[in-house]
């Protein structure tokens, strides 16, 4: 108990990182998910093409990857972002990829005649999206946005491959410090704190959701 | 003036309709009338731009109104067979929400024409209960208030008193005969004949007037 | 920062610049270390950067009256980091493989090392024989790792199925070799001594010595950088001359 | 180019693993997914209090934690698996939460009137959901479900933890032995490779099921 | 013979009936009517058991069926006013499905009938379409025809003729006539007088013979 207050500021330095991470990831990924799955039903042939490929590369390799991508190869070519700026692009990038899909599984599942009511009605498309199909969408994706918002929570620690330190790697460093799995036991208590942040949040908003069906 | 020319629709290779001419005159009010599957909403579907039809002319006042999908205008109000009523709004929001975010109208002002319209159909005690909470005849009274809030100069309206008790039919009627006196230019699909001969000045049959 | 934006943005120009000139004017270098890498370079549990590599490396570029930037690292991305410019040399632990020489510039060596087989007391396992049939454990990619599969004479013949077990962190394996599911560790030996000394019971462990090479210990430069290389070599000589080196070692290793 | 042939067969051996473990864990977790989100709508708060935990441990802590906690936590009291063993069974638990997750959106945006109508034509619980419910929920979720699928690829890799051999630890002790990234790229491209196979396979599914609305 | 007896309905503080008494014989045909939103729909729904009344009980031949939402018997077959079709199913697979897993008939059985039912109600070349490809009248069709399907013994219907035209309307009169021959009580709920008087031994009238 004494052992877990004395490494509890660490690794709350580390988490820190972690928050900071995390809220510019979703502010970032949410607005560009939803571009983007809008995008996969363009009339053009290219944007479909050139959406489909960003999807599959962002979903085809790790998020590791792109993060030493996005710091190591860009800086290569010349194009230097600060490690905390590189981590929150690739991390934004990649999750609106997969945002992008969950938001297009919504879309699909909308009954075409909400569409027609919009648009004898004269709503123009960004109206139409916004005011009748979105909040509609938003009702079926909760949980499953819920898993990627959890994901992220998570994905976090990976930004100690850029040498940013966050979280877990503040847990890393007491752990083989003082040879004890004690650490992670703490680290892993403080993510199931954020996530069930998180998860009594989407709850919530589930339920104000549930006065009309 | 609404002119239909030579207008033709196949799902795939099932003709629903072959070239099919019909001219409504404003403030006219047409029923149209024939046996179920025979292709009326399909018809007031593609003359409000939700259906495409594979040729044919569709002319408003003159102008031509395009029938391959490409059409974003809301020239024509229409009123459902199925509704469509929007689920997360409450019975006044889906009257306002085209009012004010599409007319721009005041809010106030806009809630005041639906109160109204509302009333005029018996349905004011509803005006805060959401879609799911409303019986079939509630809500076909709604998808007709919602129509008829943005004050369309062409109306279409599909079955629009299936559900209805007498009473409500009524109001129904009532109102098309005020929208008449506006010069508003009304299609009635309907298989109540004795509503059709209230309200229309002419019927259009689509089992003998139309070619397949 | 001023220093680490300079760093960054000398990148294309870094291969064939020697950057010393910089670092002695800004009396300022940046060095990756992986901050869980003990006893070379960890964190106390204030947070403050220790160990033998830290101490060292302080003390080398005090004498030259330039401060150390010390930059964590992913250990898999050092040489990256190093030849980006994002760090101006790698001073942790870092062992001379010719693979690694190919890419970076070695200082002399300032520190021997070999690899050791951690066994537990009870199990009577004193010399590398006595793994016959045993299971092994190591850390992937470690040092002990590559000299496992170069020198197959020395342990590898006599392991179980001629497989060893690898872990990603020594702790885990140590947490394995107590469980029983492992009967020994290879594992390089300044970590064996700093572990084996932090178990609940040290005397419980033997640590068995057999014929693998020494690892020599370097600092790694970009290969442009002759005029750093000169300065820190110079200073670990006089270091090793007059004692200061034999004090920090006690420190950190002491038997 | 020769040297990637080289290190060629190394890979392929870890993929041998990735893909085991992989096509184990879907195969256990979409059912095992099907049934937690059908718990959560038990009548009793019990059950539903103990999957909402379950869920909670199972997104709120690291993937790698809980193939930890289930070869060496649990070896330490006495319960071991085998390494590889121990792995999909890590994975199944794992993947079934957020699996359920999903699921559960799906049924959720299900109308009243499916149910309505499933009942007075006297369809049990189990018939109407495998016969009505559940067809169109697939529908729905294919993209979300796509997305962990696609995750799944991935999390393989961290197999590594408890010892064992996938494609991405092959690529590592390639990397750092010969001091190159080439090995990350071969492994980049042949994770892309999978999710190919994955995307596009969903999406034909998807087709296929657009014959109805 | 069905009997209610004292059945009252709330939503939330909303009384929609109270006390309603209601006994139908075996094979009789009971016209339900009354204005739209009156409780009409709600009524069959709790008779049907897929909605829980709040007071009451309901006797069928002797048996009480419980009303508070624990009934799983399909005692008694709906026609749900807005149909309600399956849509991953063709219209003969929404026909045939409940046959073929509820009443174990045989698939060819089950499909012989189910195009006799079609052929009656004049749909039988649309058995292969999916519901998003039927007119209004025409899911209005199948949806009476996956409920005759099963052959219950208490049917009830929610407005059966809104949407079809005259043909259609006389098909549907002929089977209730066929189905009370056979001895199935029935219970329609509609707005049209022509159709209750021409197929219903007596009317329940919503309006006047319920209290609120
Ligand atoms: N998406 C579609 N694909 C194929 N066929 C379709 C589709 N939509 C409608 N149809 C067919 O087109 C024909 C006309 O349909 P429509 O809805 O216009 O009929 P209707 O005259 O309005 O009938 P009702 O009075 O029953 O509503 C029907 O036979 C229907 O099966
Ligand atoms: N879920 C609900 N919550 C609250 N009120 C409801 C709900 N469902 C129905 N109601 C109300 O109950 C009343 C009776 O509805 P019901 O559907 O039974 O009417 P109905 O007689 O079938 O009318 P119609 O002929 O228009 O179909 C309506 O006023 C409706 O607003
Ligand atoms: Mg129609
Ligand atoms: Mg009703």
């Amino acid at each position: 108990m004494n052992y877990l207050m004395e490494i509890l500021p660490s690794l709350l330095a580390g988490l820190k990182m972690t928050l900071g991470v995390f809220f510019l990831t979703i502010i970032g990924s949410v607005p560009l998910g939803i571009i983007v799955s809008l995008g996969m039903k363009s009339p053009y042939f290219t944007i479909r093409w050139i959406i489909n490929g960003y999807i599959w590369i962002m979903r085809g390799t790790p998020l590791l990857l792109q993060l030493i991508f996005v710091y190591y190869g860009l800086g290569m070519i010349g194009i230097t972002f600060p490690r905390f700026e590189a981590a929150v692009i690739a991390f934004i990038i990649n999750y609106a990829a997969y945002l992008a899909e969950i938001f297009r599984g919504g879309l699909q599942s909308m009954p075409r005649g909400q569409y027609d009511a919009a648009k004898v009605l004269g709503f123009n498309k960004f109206q139409t999206f916004f005011k009748i199909i979105l909040p509609q969408v938003i009702k079926i994706i909760v949980p499953s946005f819920g898993n990627e918002v959890i994901n992220l929570v998570k994905d976090t620690s990976l930004v100690y491959v850029i040498g940013l330190g966050d979280i877990l790697r503040a847990g890393n460093i007491a752990a083989s410090r003082d040879v004890t799995l004690l650490p992670y036991l703490l680290v892993g208590l403080i993510y199931l704190l954020m996530t069930a942040i998180v998860t009594v949040a989407l709850r919530r908003s589930e339920k104000r959701l549930n006065i009309w069906r | 003036m609404l002119e239909i020319k030579k207008l033709t629709k196949k799902y795939d290779t099932n003709t629903i309709f072959r070239d099919l001419n019909l001219t409504v005159n404003d403030g006219e009010v047409l029923s149209i009338v024939g046996p179920s599957g025979i292709g009326k909403t399909t018809l007031i579907k593609i003359l409000a731009g939700l259906e495409t039809a594979n040729s044919g002319h569709i002319m408003l006042n003159g102008d031509e109104l395009p029938v391959d999908g490409t059409r974003f205008d809301a020239k024509v109000g229409l009123i459902f067979q199925d509704f469509n009523l929007f689920p997360q709004y409450t019975v006044i929001e889906n009257i306002t929400l085209a009012p004010i975010n599409v007319r721009k109208t005041d809010k106030v002002v806009a809630r005041q024409q639906a109160n109204n319209i509302l009333t005029t159909l018996g349905m004011l005690d509803k005006a805060d209960l959401y879609p799911y909470q409303l019986s079939g005849g509630q809500k076909q009274r709604v998808a007709i208030a919602r129509a008829l809030a943005m004050n369309p100069q062409i109306l279409a309206y599909d079955e629009p008193t299936s559900g209805l008790d007498e009473v409500a039919t009524k109001q129904v009627g009532d109102i098309v005969q005020t929208l008449k006196g506006q010069g508003v230019t009304q299609l009635i699909i309907t298989h109540d004949q004795t509503f059709a001969e209230m309200v229309s000045d002419r019927v259009f049959d689509f089992a003998t007037e139309v070619q397949r | 920062n001023e220093n680490s934006k300079k760093t960054s943005q000398n990148n294309q120009t870094t291969s064939q610049v020697d950057e010393w000139n910089r670092i002695k004017k800004t009396k300022q270098i940046t060095i990756g270390l992986d901050d869980t890498f003990v006893p070379m370079g960890f964190r106390d549990k204030n947070g403050k950067l220790i160990g033998f590599d830290v101490d060292l490396a302080n003390a080398v570029f005090k004498t030259m009256g330039i401060t150390v930037k010390w930059q964590p690292i992913d250990w898999s991305m050092k040489e990256t980091e190093l030849n980006t410019g994002n760090i101006d040399a790698i001073w942790n632990g870092y062992t001379k493989t010719a693979a690694r020489e190919k890419q970076v510039a070695f200082s002399e060596t300032y520190h021997n090392a070999t690899q050791v087989l951690v066994t537990l007391k009870k199990n009577n396992i004193n010399h590398f024989t006595d793994m016959k049939d045993k299971v092994l454990g190591d850390q992937t990619a470690s040092s002990g790792d590559e000299g496992f599969s170069k020198y197959p004479k020395v342990l590898k013949q006599y392991v179980k199925d001629q497989k060893v077990v690898g872990y990603d962190t020594f702790d885990k394996a140590f947490n394995d070799l107590n469980a029983g599911r492992i009967d020994g560790l290879l594992i390089d030996e300044d970590y064996a001594r700093y572990y084996v000394a932090h178990q609940p019971n040290p005397k419980n462990y033997t640590i068995t010595v057999g014929d693998f090479p020494v690892d020599q210990t370097g600092v790694g430069f970009r290969k442009s950088d002759n005029g750093l290389r000169r300065a820190v070599n110079k200073t670990l000589a006089a270091f090793k001359a007059d004692g200061r080196m034999n004090e920090i070692e006690d420190k950190w290793f002491s038997k």
